[in-house]
């Protein structure tokens, strides 16, 4: 062990890309950006499949058409995190986790940010609705949506 | 192809932008330490050797890669060594043209196995394998027991052979 | 199909700095395998190694960096990747070179420099995520961890303190492992109940730190072991390998799949059909405490959500019936990620040819299993030993 | 085998639908269903090359491997080949699936990523570009072997000519005279055209043991013999002259295969040619032209598809392009599209033996050799 003391060198990677989104992406991002999500579908196995994609993985075949979900879902998990990405104590506990979408295949959905919810009210199975950002704030990702908020009575 | 629809409009294809960038410190290990503090410290260039294969590596390292076992004994690089390669680059780390061309060298010397690939501190006309040359150092002050203390090699004075009178 | 013994095992400490660079590291695991085999790196026909991500060591293709002191230089080397699943896929890599008579002498060594990562090696788990669906929401790793065993709890209705007797076990035992980072004999589970909350449901002690650290195995052809006449083996009798699909926000969290495929295929090869009766002990991976028990799951040795009452039985102590981590695992020595072959692959070795030491399972066992796990909650990889 | 892209950029593509498309030809080329007749998937990949901390974590859903057994190999698509063919052999398998692939127009920072390649002690922190390298070493082989420049200029010539009769192979150029002439010096002794340029291409690669090729009636090439190898990786103490790695790895390779005098039992040889003298390095490094005579050859035209052993008939990486990992399974492909007969304009007659040979790029001394065969 060392502290500090041994000698050493500094280096940081200048690593930096620009993915190509494709085919599924392109388009799953410019309806975010119009404040929809949508999936594709696959006739053999007849899932809706979310987040998109060309291909079915499970039936290894192109899939069929877009279809749009819904913004409402079901939690299916979720953390309440008092660090953030670089292990960072935070004093006020980000919550999030995995939604399931309404309209899409069981269980299939998205990680995501919770609020207007507390740690002590966020449970499994809870229903939630997205909250997008106003569209001229919107710019094609998943933070046009701000967070997912518990779903008021009569929605849904 | 493959897919059932694909996009022809290409301003419709977007791209994600990203990195994968962190700040590193690398340590020089057990070998490396012990050369970087004579290097630093004392200005000697160390070898070291591992007496089972009569071989003195230079970088140094804590195993032998013929026998896999430590080496046992610790020798200085003599001060001369020979461009055994190089090459002048035009272009820099980040792929843009270089304001003036910078020579590299293999540097490779008497009784040492591998050698040092660094700077070549001659104008680019003049490196050239085979090319007599010795470390140039940083000033002590400067140096931080890191490659970099060395601030390449410069081409060696000729032996001057005086016959005197 | 050949036979396939490993015939020496060998690691460093695990520590969460250590001077060594990531070469000199391969080389102390790789010398000590060797030696502890009787043999050297001319006997030795290819070599394996394995590492998890560059982005901790801080060198793009660290597999060609290290290979020297992996004892590559001028033999046919090869680098496995498959996540933290490394630390045991690597073996299953080595294996296969020897099991196609591609080669008699296999030497496997596997190495994670988690400390050159600054800040924290943390900030590489930013990238392992889809960097469009995932990166913009800035996810810390721990919180697949929280995600995963708040399912685990919630679906089985299991308590926190039955996840935290695992790290209180898993902690004890390794006090009796020389390289031990996190050993601690007089650890409660109170102790972990009360450490700080990371992302709930993980706490503090619920996690194994990053660490520096190096393994090796030599493995070798049955002709090799009759031959050199070698009395210190473990015939590598079944292997299995899976992966799940990428889109982890689509998967159901409770039950690694993927890692009961890896089994199946595993116990299939080593001819078992009841693991429960046929399998003496278990190196499962380890990382957080939760996933101890949902891989004894995946690894049909508990039922689904009945793997905390087999730890609050006593079942998986050490003098147990089902011996569980006896090496101390991540919770207790370290998790230098590939690394983990050492107490994995390495601990499956030393029980079943007696060299365990202090750690060493009071009744006698002959048949062991070990498991990795990585990517994003998505790769099982098991390998079963016999004495 | 099936291919996909090959070409400079491909923004129409996600990597994983790219992977998709060269995965969904290779099944269709031999037939199989990737969810039923496959037992194993390989894939070979490094994690900078792609920008992701785990890139194993984004292989299945595209090839068909979801809850299979499948691993990623951090090595060149030969490296994924020998891999399958040690897994069939131990006999738990009969068909794996190998990929490779580069999607090198998502890097922004290609020269960044491989600059972070080198040795973090000793050579990295000097600050030079990562060619200085590939700069020295083609100074070091050049004077070892008084191989002139005129050399280097029939091997551009050659290649990228060839690349005219491939359709994957964006590089394709008629050189003259001139070009050469103006080409701009960027690591002495190497030129611009003497540098293969990066591109986009994913292969995938169907192996199958010999039960498991007449149950799909396969009419397969066979790989004879499969070997690879790596000196040592500090630059000062490796050959830089002669390609130790490739020799020892075509050694092998040729060992399995029983090839007792590989220069004139091999019919063509695709060899790595990222740098235009890598391929006359290769070409004595793997015995296929006399020590410090591969240089003689090019000029006199014996590489050249009627010349006495076509090599890099595809158009090599300086036509094809760069395409990383994918390189050595590029080079498969385009032998076994000889061996079946089905390369067209840039047909060699008869060919029923052939050599790829792949190299891990810069700063790596590693490399692999796949010796391929038609008839039993």
């Amino acid at each position: 062990m060392y502290g500090g003391k041994v000698t050493q060198t500094r280096f940081r990677p200048d690593a930096r890309y620009a993915w190509s989104a494709g085919e599924a992406m392109s388009r799953f991002l410019e309806e975010l950006q119009n404040g929809r999500l949508i999936a594709r579908t696959c006739a053999a196995c007849e899932r809706v499949l979310f987040p998109p994609r060309m291909f079915c993985e499970l039936c290894f075949r192109p899939t069929d058409a877009w279809t749009h979900v819904l913004d409402t879902g079901t939690i299916e998990t979720f953390s309440v995190s008092y660090l953030d990405t670089n292990a960072k104590r935070i004093a006020v506990p980000i919550l999030v986790g995995v939604v399931s979408l309404d309209g899409a295949s069981p269980r299939m959905g998205m990680m995501h940010y919770f609020g207007e919810m507390t740690k002590d009210d966020i449970r499994i199975g809870m229903r939630v609705k997205a909250v997008w950002r106003p569209p001229e704030e919107r710019r094609g990702s998943v933070l046009d949506i701000a967070y997912f908020r518990p779903l008021r009575e009569g929605e849904g | 192809m493959t897919f059932l629809d694909r996009t022809t409009d290409p301003r419709r294809l977007r791209h994600w932008e990203g990195h994968m960038e962190a700040d590193y410190i690398y340590t020089s290990g057990i070998a490396g330490e012990r050369f970087f503090v004579a290097l630093r410290d004392e200005g000697r260039i160390l070898a070291a050797r591992c007496t089972a294969c009569d071989l003195a590596y230079l970088p140094p390292r804590m195993f032998c890669e013929r026998c896999f076992r430590e080496p046992t004994e610790w020798v200085e690089v003599p001060a001369k060594g020979k461009v055994a390669a190089v090459t002048v680059a035009h272009i820099d780390r980040h792929g843009n043209p270089l304001p003036r061309p910078e020579a590299w060298a293999l540097v490779t010397f008497p009784a040492i196995h591998g050698g040092l690939v660094h700077r070549l501190l001659v104008p680019p006309g003049a490196a050239r394998a085979g090319l007599a040359v010795r470390a140039r150092l940083k000033p002590k002050a400067s140096r931080t027991g890191a490659i970099t203390d060395l601030e390449g090699f410069e081409a060696a004075p000729p032996v001057v052979v005086r016959v005197e009178d | 199909m050949r036979k396939v013994a490993v015939i020496g095992a060998g690691m460093t400490l695990f520590r969460r700095r250590l001077q060594e660079t990531p070469k000199e590291l391969c080389y102390e695991a790789a010398r000590g395998a060797l030696d502890s085999a009787g043999l050297d790196l001319a006997d030795v026909d290819a070599v394996v190694s394995g590492s998890a991500p560059d982005a901790f060591d801080g060198v793009h293709m660290k597999g060609e960096y290290f290979l020297d002191g992996c004892g590559g230089t001028r033999k046919p080397y090869m680098r496995v990747f498959t996540g933290g699943g490394t630390g045991v896929f690597s073996t299953i890599a080595g294996w296969w070179h020897v099991a196609s008579g591609l080669a008699d002498v296999v030497l496997v060594v596997n190495e994670e420099k988690m400390s050159s990562c600054q800040p924290h090696p943390q900030s590489v788990f930013a990238h392992i995520w889809d960097p469009i669906l995932d990166r913009p929401l800035q996810p810390n790793l721990i919180w697949i961890f929280a995600m995963e065993m708040n399912r685990y709890m919630t679906v089985h209705g299991i308590k926190k303190e039955d996840i935290a007797r695992v790290a209180v076990k898993n902690k004890r035992n390794a006090v009796d492992h020389p390289c031990a980072q996190l050993a601690d004999p007089h650890i409660t589970v109170d102790d972990v109940l009360k450490s700080e909350v990371m992302a709930w449901p993980v706490q503090r002690l619920d996690i194994s730190p990053p660490s520096d650290g190096a393994a090796a195995v030599v493995l070798a052809s049955e002709d090799v072991v009759r031959r050199r006449r070698i009395k210190d083996r473990a015939w590598i009798s079944g292997v299995g390998w899976c992966i799940d699909s990428t889109m982890w926000t689509d998967r159901d969290l409770v039950f690694p799949e993927y890692v009961a495929r890896a089994a199946q295929m595993a116990y299939k090869m080593a001819k078992i059909d009841r693991p429960r009766k046929q399998i003496d002990f278990a190196e499962p991976y380890d990382p957080f405490d939760y996933k101890e028990l949902h891989h004894l799951e995946g690894l049909l040795l508990a039922d689904k959500g009945g793997a905390p009452k087999l730890t609050r039985d006593g079942v998986t102590e050490r003098d147990g019936d089902l011996p569980v981590c006896p090496s101390g695992g991540l919770m207790g020595v370290g998790n230098p990620i590939a690394a983990t072959m050492g107490i994995k692959v390495g601990e499956l070795f030393w029980q079943l040819t007696g060299q365990a030491g202090k750690r060493q399972i009071p009744h006698e066992v002959r048949t062991g299993v070990t498991q990795a796990w990585g990517d994003l909650m998505q790769y099982g990889c098991v390998v079963v030993m016999r004495a | 085998m099936g291919v996909a892209g090959f070409r400079p950029a491909t923004p129409e593509y996600s990597w994983k639908e790219l992977m998709f498309e060269a995965a969904s030809r290779a099944y269709a080329d031999a037939g199989v269903d990737p969810r039923e007749d496959v037992g194993s998937f390989v894939t070979c990949a490094e994690d900078y090359y792609e920008g992701f901390g785990i890139f194993d974590e984004f292989v299945p859903d595209q090839l068909g491997a979801v809850l299979r057994p499948t691993c990623t190999v951090s090595g060149d698509g030969l490296h994924g080949l020998a891999t399958a063919f040690m897994q069939i052999r131990t006999g738990l398998f009969d068909v794996a699936v190998v990929e490779a692939h580069s999607k090198a127009s998502d890097v922004v920072t290609l020269d960044g990523v491989m600059e972070h390649a080198l040795d973090p002690i000793w050579t990295k922190p000097l600050g030079g570009h990562a060619f200085v390298t590939a700069g020295l070493e083609a100074d070091a082989y050049l004077r070892a072997t008084r191989t002139s420049r005129k050399a280097l200029d029939a091997v551009i010539v050659k290649n990228r000519g060839n690349a005219l009769l491939n359709p994957h192979a964006p590089y394709g150029a008629r050189i003259d005279a001139r070009h050469l002439d103006a080409s701009e010096e960027r690591f002495r002794p190497l030129r611009a055209l003497d540098i293969s340029a990066p591109a986009d291409g994913c292969v995938v690669a169907v192996v199958a043991s010999d039960a498991a090729s007449r149950r799909l009636n396969a009419e397969p090439v066979w790989i004879r013999g499969v070997g690879w190898a790596s000196d040592s990786p500090t630059l000062e103490t490796r050959d830089l002259a002669g390609a130790t790695y490739a020799r020892l790895a075509a050694e092998r390779a040729y060992r399995q295969a029983k090839l007792r005098s590989p220069a004139t039992e091999v019919d063509l040889a695709e060899v790595d040619d990222r740098f235009s003298y890598k391929e006359l390095q290769h070409l004595e490094a793997i015995g296929l032209a006399k020590a410090g005579q591969a240089g003689t050859q090019a000029v006199k035209g014996d590489f050249s598809i009627d010349g006495r052993l076509p090599v890099n008939v595809s158009g090599g990486s300086l036509g094809c392009g760069n395409v990383f990992e994918a390189t050595g399974l590029h080079r498969v492909a385009e032998v076994v599209k000889q061996l079946r007969g089905d390369a067209g304009r840039g047909q060699v007659d008869g060919a029923k033996m052939g050599v790829a040979q792949s190299w891990r790029f810069v700063p790596t001394a590693t490399g692999a050799v796949a010796v391929l065969g038609v008839g039993r």
